[in-house]
């Protein structure tokens, strides 16, 4: 139980750096917002469950469960709101140019 | 596994800081709330994980106020920052 | 840590108060209270913290944003949007 | 009785047991005096909100009940996308190799809250947001776009979640 | 000149904090130990400060509650003008 | 066939919810870190929600404005009573009336069986601070959502 545990933490840990790097050197708002919706909801996530795995069966338990999921049903709407707030302020999403992309193409084909 | 916590706490709390920044320099509107977000969601992380380690189920409840309200604070400044002209 | 969240709260108050524009005025607020939240739970007053994530979080920056909401806008340094 | 009456009579029941259900796993105790308590409050909630939380024209019986075992494969199926989607922007991060594009498709999904369901999903899972759910129109930001073909699109992004959730809520 | 005030406003503000809020000085405990000895029989209520916001401090409550009705009054007179 | 908005049926869905834990902190209000004002709130913050997603005239629907009104006047008349009641049955101003309990307890004392006598105070007690609670759950989640309505109404 303990290692289970401390193994979800370490996956907190990785996916709250890669979050926070993404955050800060990502291009534009959208990209961000994948960073942060993906990778940090999944980093405080791995931290509950660590949480619930600690605790074992016990009162603490139920709560955790009800946290993680409204937490899980909460976090992607909050990203989804504030996307469509960019999207409706018409913030132009970041697109590498077309160079850029055909290379990328030509290197995913090989 | 008590000490394993305090080093997780000790490492949202940073990583919590380490988005203010993005919602220091952001440079418009959405990026700030990208950056509060993220910052409730480690605090929120934060919160759990001092309950779980000083064994008080009541601190619960004040995380699950706290992620309601941050949802509602996200809310709140979509909806209503986004009708202004600018 | 005591010492650590009052320099944020400090420092993200100072910042609240020199921005150029209100909106991230209101959201550095948020932050604050967030990080005092913290704060008084790490001092063992889950009441204080309690309430403070109710009102500051929720109903305060509510009524803020519609303080915002209300005036015009004007932008002091080039922030865009 | 008249046929509304007895609707919303159901509306009341329907409200009070997934009310109940939350209280009872939120305070995870069987006191007698807690579980009377809850149902005490999950039913005086009934009354007062069962108007928005089961709409009028929402009587599908399939959007209340739903599979529950197709519920727990599609949880899990949800958790272990997650992190395989998050070690995909990890690396996507890391390398710098990002392409991000717009795409648009259309949803067959008829029920609000299987919707909003795969808008979640598609939110928490591989590198997509959505921007926009109008209606069945779905706007998505993806990461790594390979296509903007419409079609195409919704067989690599939603595919794999409508075919359960169309399972689950119809 | 402006700068250097707020940098000394700043200072004292943290000076204050760290001194006032370190756990180290706790100053008279007299009524402190009163309460805890004494708060759960007196009013039945295991969490303390509800013991004393309900129980030996139910009057000040009473103001308090004044206080949300004024202010919620205040907000319908001003909005709807 | 209505259209579907994903903040609309969160809304519907969640606030439910947010009521229900509301009121389980101001009836937990003796023994977790909740109390009345702090469920207040939260109720309340139901109400905001609904107001923000579906606009305030669909929360106004289910609560409105002039019966949230009333609630919160009659609120502050109801804690005033509760504490005249104990003026007139002897025990002071807001002083714990709750119940017989309280003289039964006396009684038992001077017998000398402090444990009944103990246990019965504590639980009239108990009660006591549960409706008080109760009372300024109502009061406050009324003030609270009828200020917060009757700022974004016009917006």
């Amino acid at each position: 139980m303990t290692i289970a545990a401390i193994v979800f933490l370490g996956l907190g840990v990785v996916f709250g750096v890669i979050g926070n790097l993404g955050v800060l050197i990502l291009p534009d708002v959208y990209t961000r917002l994948q960073a942060s919706s993906t990778a940090s909801t999944t980093s405080v996530f791995s931290a509950l469950v660590a949480a619930m795995l600690t605790v074992g069966w016990h009162p603490m338990t139920g709560k955790i469960a009800v946290i993680a999921l409204f937490f899980f049903v909460t976090s992607p709407i909050a990203a989804h709101i504030i996307a469509r707030y960019a999207w409706q302020r018409e913030i132009v999403p970041w697109r590498r140019s077309f160079a850029e992309r055909r290379q990328l193409r030509e290197h995913h084909d090989d | 596994m008590e000490t394993v916590l305090t080093y997780a706490i000790w490492f949202f709390v940073g990583s919590a800081l380490v988005s203010m920044v993005r919602v220091v320099i952001g440079p418009s509107v959405a990026d700030r709330m990208t950056g509060l977000n993220m910052v409730s969601a480690q605090v929120l992380a934060v919160l759990v994980l001092i309950a779980v380690r000083d064994g008080r189920s009541t601190y619960l409840d004040v995380a699950l106020v706290y992620d309601i309200f941050g949802f509602i604070g996200t809310l709140a400044m979509a909806r209503y920052f986004g009708g202004r002209t600018t | 840590m005591t010492e650590l969240l009052l320099a944020v709260i400090l420092v993200v108050a100072v910042l609240a108060m020199r921005a150029g524009d209100l909106l991230t005025s209101v959201i550095l607020v948020g932050v604050m209270s967030l990080v005092s939240c913290l704060l008084f739970l790490h001092l063992a007053a889950p009441d204080v913290a309690l309430t403070e994530a109710a009102v500051g979080t929720g109903v305060g920056s509510v009524v803020l944003i519609w303080i915002v909401f209300k005036t015009q806008r004007r932008v002091d340094r080039g922030s865009d949007r | 009785m008249q046929s509304v009456t007895r609707w919303n009579l159901v509306r009341i029941a329907v409200t009070t047991v997934y009310l109940w259900v939350g209280w009872v796993l939120f305070t995870w105790s069987v006191a007698p005096r807690t579980l009377a308590l809850g149902l005490i409050h999950s039913s005086v909630v009934a009354l007062l909100t069962y108007p928005v939380f089961v709409e009028h024209d929402e009587a599908a019986r399939r959007s209340h009940v739903p599979r529950l075992q197709f519920l727990a494969v599609y949880l899990l199926l949800l958790v272990f996308q997650m992190y395989v989607a998050s070690f995909r922007v990890l690396w996507q991060i890391v390398r710098g190799r990002i392409n991000p594009g717009v795409v648009h498709f259309r949803t067959r999904l008829r029920s609000d809250i299987a919707r909003v369901v795969l808008t979640n999903s598609i939110t928490l899972t591989p590198g997509t947001i959505t921007l926009l759910l109008d209606d069945d129109h779905l706007i998505v930001h993806w990461l790594d776009a390979r296509t903007t073909h419409s079609r195409y699109a919704w067989t690599l992004v939603a595919q794999p979640f409508e075919r359960l959730l169309k399972r689950i809520w119809v | 000149m402006g700068r250097i005030v707020e940098l000394l406003a700043i200072a004292v503000v943290a000076l204050f904090l760290v001194t006032v809020l370190s756990p180290a000085g706790t100053g008279n405990a007299t009524l402190r130990d009163t309460v805890v000895a004494n708060g759960v029989h007196d009013t039945g209520a295991v969490n303390l400060v509800t013991a004393i916001y309900l129980g030996y401090r139910a009057y000040d409550t009473l103001g308090e509650t004044i206080v949300l009705l004024l202010a919620v009054s205040g907000v319908m007179v001003l909005v709807k003008r | 066939m209505r259209k579907t908005d994903i903040l609309d049926v969160v809304a519907r869905k969640l606030s439910p919810y947010m009521f229900l834990f509301g009121l389980y902190l101001v009836s937990f209000g003796d023994t977790s870190p909740g109390g009345g004002f702090q469920g207040g709130v939260v109720i309340a913050s139901g109400i905001i929600l609904l107001a923000m997603a579906r606009g305030t005239g669909a929360a106004e629907a289910l609560f409105p404005a002039s019966r949230l009104t009333v609630l919160e006047v009659v609120g502050y008349v109801v804690f005033l009573a509760a504490g005249i009641v104990g003026v007139i049955l002897g025990v002071g101003f807001l002083g714990d009336w709750f119940a017989r309990g309280a003289s039964v307890a006396a009684r038992a004392a001077t017998v000398g069986d402090t444990a009944t006598a103990t246990a019965a105070a504590a639980a009239s007690a108990h009660r006591f601070v549960f409706l008080l609670n109760l009372i300024i759950g109502v009061k406050v989640a009324a003030g609270v959502s009828l200020i917060c309505l009757t700022l974004f109404r016009e917006t």
